[in-house]
């Protein structure tokens, strides 16, 4: 699990120490280090409620740690949140669309908001929804949806200094084969690009696209 | 300032769409407007004499419907975590909200006032300060509403204990409204009520998206 | 008998036929019912020239509540029946009845100020010909909010149906509650209590306002209908 | 009736939690009462004078704010599609529906307007009629609101459409329950209005269940 | 794909004939011929919008077919919609649970409404949430939930004259390996109990475990 630990002075990537998280008055998992390298995915695995999405919103500084903490090139991240969350790309388990906007236009926002390159032809076009591009998000299937959301991420992708943390909660979900490779071809890319991905997952194709690039990592074992 | 004008124009679109019940504050002003002639009988005497308050109540009700759901739609589709990861702070954003609600409910209620005025045969002397104070009070309905709304996200009851967080809070804006419309028809200055609202206005711009800011950021785990 | 209209490509070609004389009928009846109203009849002995208004108001009035119980009727057929045509006419009648709605009340109004002193008063009967209003206009706007057509037709039938109890309401106010309203003088079960010389302005304008509702159906519906002929080509031609 | 009783009792529960915003209704009704004598002005003279109308009017308000979300909650989580397919027809969830909400705002309401009215300094010949017109008024209310949630189910601007549709036929209902009070303040005999109230209760309770279900029908899609 | 169909006079199971469906104005499906014999389930399969979850609705009743029909062992179901409201249990996309009420809480309700067995125990045990069943749903985790909805399918099996047609709209969205295998032996009891299920699918576990009682049928042939 402790790749690249060690040598603290020169600390690249990710890297928790002792990580715990409360939810609710309950423990849902302590003592949690990991270590990610840039150029690295890590799928984490474990079974429903063992604590993935919580895990993920920590890392984002969505959910305060109950203990430890996530260093980002060996500085705590909560010493510049706002450095942090320029860094931050999140997924999580819903679909931030507004269903009366058309996919465009929810991309749009969210491109223009991050301050992302305003153009965003090249992120429909990676997912395949171009042609979804003027219908109110409310008349999509479940796995058009998704699409529309993951397309976020090429957003970031094709404009300069875009996040390098990615932080993606089940990203698959709903995804027909063709779209998970569009998406497992999206986290290549960014990995290439020296970004990390941590990612979520309870197997299947996605795992198998990113197998050469990515650490396994299993909740089941810091269940507090 | 981009990030402001993009959030405010996201939910003005949205309003436009009806993505949000914005809108149903005016539509609630008028009906209520129109329904209370039905209930206290039409009697030409009664109206004008109440018609000030009765419209201001109503604005304030108006105000109060519409704000539950201010947050809560970016609250519930994930919505919230992605612009709180943005660049724009959550004060601009708390500022956004309430603009966006003023325009949608406010500046809507100011439009109407006269007419409904006239439809409670208020004295022509009272039409100028009924929209001054609309103009002074209705922002600052929105600016310390919003503080409500981002307190009540995710509560159990978020709804009722909105209503008791403002109701303290408005009810001053309300007696100056009340007081400067009463006494423009009485020929008093109202110079003083219409200052104080103002002084209500600057506090609420000053302190309220900080306050929201503060209360989103618990809102979001 | 209404199923012989069931086929719209059948009703298309009636309504084809019908209208030249239908339009015609109209122009003529607003002549003569015109010249009638303002030139052949006599000014009343206490209201003077402004009971000319009686001449739109009386006849929008009937037609303001005929309309709306046609679409009742509509909306019935629709609902039991699945007649295809219902939605249509409905849809197709709902703006027509909002606007002679519009003109009640605009000539009302008009006429309140000289013979009441006051443009709007919430008596019984004005406020049931405003509840009237708003019900064409809840009609109207649960009509175009869905992005199902059809399911849009199918909630503003039911409205129209539970709506339909206003109707009553209308007719009968001036005689449930005493108002400053006039009781009815034509349209009561005794003889009218009407000059003849009113009479017949008045009721050459309730033919002609009656003409151009059914007039202004028939191309209302007929544009419905091709359309809605238009869009299903258009699907078939994107395939 | 089994499954009458388990939806009312799901519904009541709900509204408990703070599932849905059914318990708005009593505390805005309470709220609203307060703000208008605000308002108004503390005027001794005035305020039984229209107190009657504007405890009336405010109920109808009441009843009309925790309409919007009677199916729609059902609506957006798939459950309606569950209650469609279960044994439970749709004139009976309808039925259900209207009483959980009657049961959450009317009765509160009925509970709390002897409150308003002493709060109003009403005459005491004017409580029992209001309770009287609360009574059968209410449930009408709910019935018809019912009809009005079903319908605007899933539209465009569905809170502005509701209000729309539901004002003119609340209208009646306030006319006659604001007669009736004024009556009794003045020493009228109310029995014709209490008949006609109970008239439409009546229609109410025959229609107002089939026509929600003609309604949710459409709305499942 | 037409297993059992020729002998109309004794069909049994459920057959399409002719089945269109259009959403929005649009044709999504049209023409869809299918049969599935009792004790065999269906993988239904095909890209993101291609009428899985809308073909599922039209078979449950709950959306009207644009044109042809389905029959049940030879009969239209809109001759007996009670009859075959009756007959089907459902699983859409979305979890129809009350997030202020308890799994347990939940799931009594609509064991109720529908008339089944009273005691969820058996059916919280199949899915191993028998620990959450004091829990306001508010508080599961996503997989968590997807397991109280799918609890519901053991409440029908677990009580006489269950529903014997299932429609399952991706069911396996968010559960874990060990979740999917309960889902599987859950299902695999009700074929073995001549039982029908149509289950929408990206592939994955669920899949492989339903292999050897599972028809297969994509929607890309089919769409309009
Ligand atoms: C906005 C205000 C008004 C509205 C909404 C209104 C509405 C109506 C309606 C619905 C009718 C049809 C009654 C029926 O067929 O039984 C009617 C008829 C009539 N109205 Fe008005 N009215 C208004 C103002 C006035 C005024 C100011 C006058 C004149 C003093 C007036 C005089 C009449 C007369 C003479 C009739 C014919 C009654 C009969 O013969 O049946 N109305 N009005
Ligand atoms: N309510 C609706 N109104 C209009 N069109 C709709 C509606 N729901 C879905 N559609 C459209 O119908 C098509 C079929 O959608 P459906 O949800 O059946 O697809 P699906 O096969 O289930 O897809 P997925 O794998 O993403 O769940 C899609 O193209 C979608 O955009
Ligand atoms: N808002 C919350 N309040 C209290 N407890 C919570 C909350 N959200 C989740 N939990 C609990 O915390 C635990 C971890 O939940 P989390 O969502 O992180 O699990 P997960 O690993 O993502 O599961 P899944 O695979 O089902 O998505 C669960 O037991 C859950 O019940
Ligand atoms: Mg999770
Ligand atoms: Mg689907």
């Amino acid at each position: 699990m402790s790749i690249g630990i060690g040598n603290r002075g020169n600390v690249q990537g990710l890297t928790t120490h002792k990580l715990g998280c409360i939810r609710g008055e309950r423990a849902v998992f302590a003592g949690l280090d990991l270590a990610l390298n840039p150029g690295r995915a890590m799928l984490l695995s474990g079974p429903n409620g063992s604590g993935k999405s919580s895990l993920l919103r920590v890392l984002a500084g969505l959910l305060p740690a109950a203990g430890g903490r996530v260093d980002w090139e060996g500085t705590d991240v909560t010493e510049d949140r706002d450095g942090h969350r320029a860094r931050v790309a999140y997924i999580g388990h819903a679909d931030p669309l507004k269903p009366s906007l058309t996919a465009a236009e929810n991309l749009a926002f969210w491109a223009k908001l991050y301050g992302f390159d305003p153009d965003i032809e090249p992120a429909l076009f990676q997912f395949a929804i171009e042609p979804l591009a003027d219908v109110p998000v409310r008349y999509l299937s479940a796995g058009q949806r998704r699409r529309v959301t993951l397309a976020r991420l090429a957003l970031g992708q094709n404009s300069q200094a875009g996040p390098t943390l990615w932080l993606l909660d089940e990203p698959a979900t709903g995804l027909d084969p063709g779209a998970v490779s569009m998406l497992a071809n999206t986290i290549l890319a960014h990995l290439s690009n020296e970004g990390v991905a941590i990612i979520s997952t309870h197997g299947g194709r996605l795992d198998a696209l990113l197998n050469d690039h990515a650490d396994r990592f299993d909740m089941h074992e810091f269940a507090a | 300032m981009i990030g402001l004008c993009l959030l405010i124009r996201r939910d003005l679109r949205l309003a436009f769409r009806g993505g949000t019940d914005a809108m149903m504050g005016v539509i609630f002003f008028v009906l209520a407007a129109i329904l209370f002639p039905f209930g206290v009988g039409p009697d030409a005497a009664i109206l004008p004499r109440i018609g000030g308050g009765i419209i201001w109540v109503v604005a304030l009700l108006a105000a109060l419907l519409s704000l539950e759901r201010m947050f809560a739609g970016d609250h519930e589709d994930g919505s919230l975590d992605l612009l709180y990861l943005s660049p724009v702070s959550l004060g601009q954003l708390a500022l956004a909200k309430a603009i966006a609600h003023w325009l949608t409910s406010g500046v809507l209620l100011l439009i109407a006032s006269p007419v409904l005025a006239l439809l409670y045969n208020l004295p022509s002397s009272a039409f100028l300060p009924l929209v001054a104070t609309m103009a002074l009070g209705t922002p600052t309905l929105s600016l310390v509403g919003a503080i409500g709304a981002a307190l009540t996200l995710g509560a159990r009851r978020g709804g009722v204990l909105l209503a008791l967080l403002l109701l303290p809070l408005y009810i001053p804006v309300l007696i100056f409204d009340a007081g400067a419309i009463d006494g423009a028809i009485a020929g008093r200055d109202i110079t003083p009520q219409l200052m104080i609202l103002g002084g209500f206005l600057l506090a609420a711009l000053a302190l309220a998206p900080w306050a929201t800011a503060a209360a989103l950021r618990q809102a979001i785990e | 008998m209404l199923h012989r209209f069931a086929n719209p490509a059948r009703f298309s070609r009636i309504a084809a036929r019908v209208l030249p004389w239908s339009t015609a009928l109209t122009g003529l009846l607003f002549v003569a019912g015109i010249y009638f109203a303002l030139f052949a009849s006599p000014a009343d002995y206490q209201q003077g020239d402004t009971v000319r208004i009686m001449y739109v108001h009386v006849p929008s009035a009937w037609m303001a509540m005929g309309a709306y119980t046609f679409i009742a009727v509509m909306s019935a057929t629709s609902l039991i029946w699945k007649h295809p045509l219902a939605d249509i006419a409905a849809r197709a009648a709902a703006p027509l009845g909002a606007g002679f709605t519009v003109i009640v009340l605009t000539t009302g109004s008009l006429w309140g100020k000289p013979t009441w002193g006051t443009w709007w008063v919430w008596d019984a009967r004005l406020t049931s010909v405003l509840v009237l209003f708003f019900l064409y206009l809840g009609h109207i706007a649960l009509t175009h909010a869905f992005d199902n057509p059809q399911r849009g037709a199918k909630a503003a039938a039911v409205l129209a149906l539970v709506g339909f109890v206003n109707i009553p309401i209308i007719k009968f106010s001036v005689d449930w509650w005493n108002t400053l309203h006039q009781p009815a003088s034509l349209t009561r079960l005794d003889r009218p209590a009407i000059d003849p010389a009113m009479l017949t302005p008045l009721l050459l304008m309730g033919l002609a306002f009656m003409a151009y509702f059914i007039t202004m159906l028939l191309i209302r519906m007929r544009a419905d209908l091709n359309a809605a002929r238009a869009r299903a080509l258009q699907l078939s031609a994107a395939e």
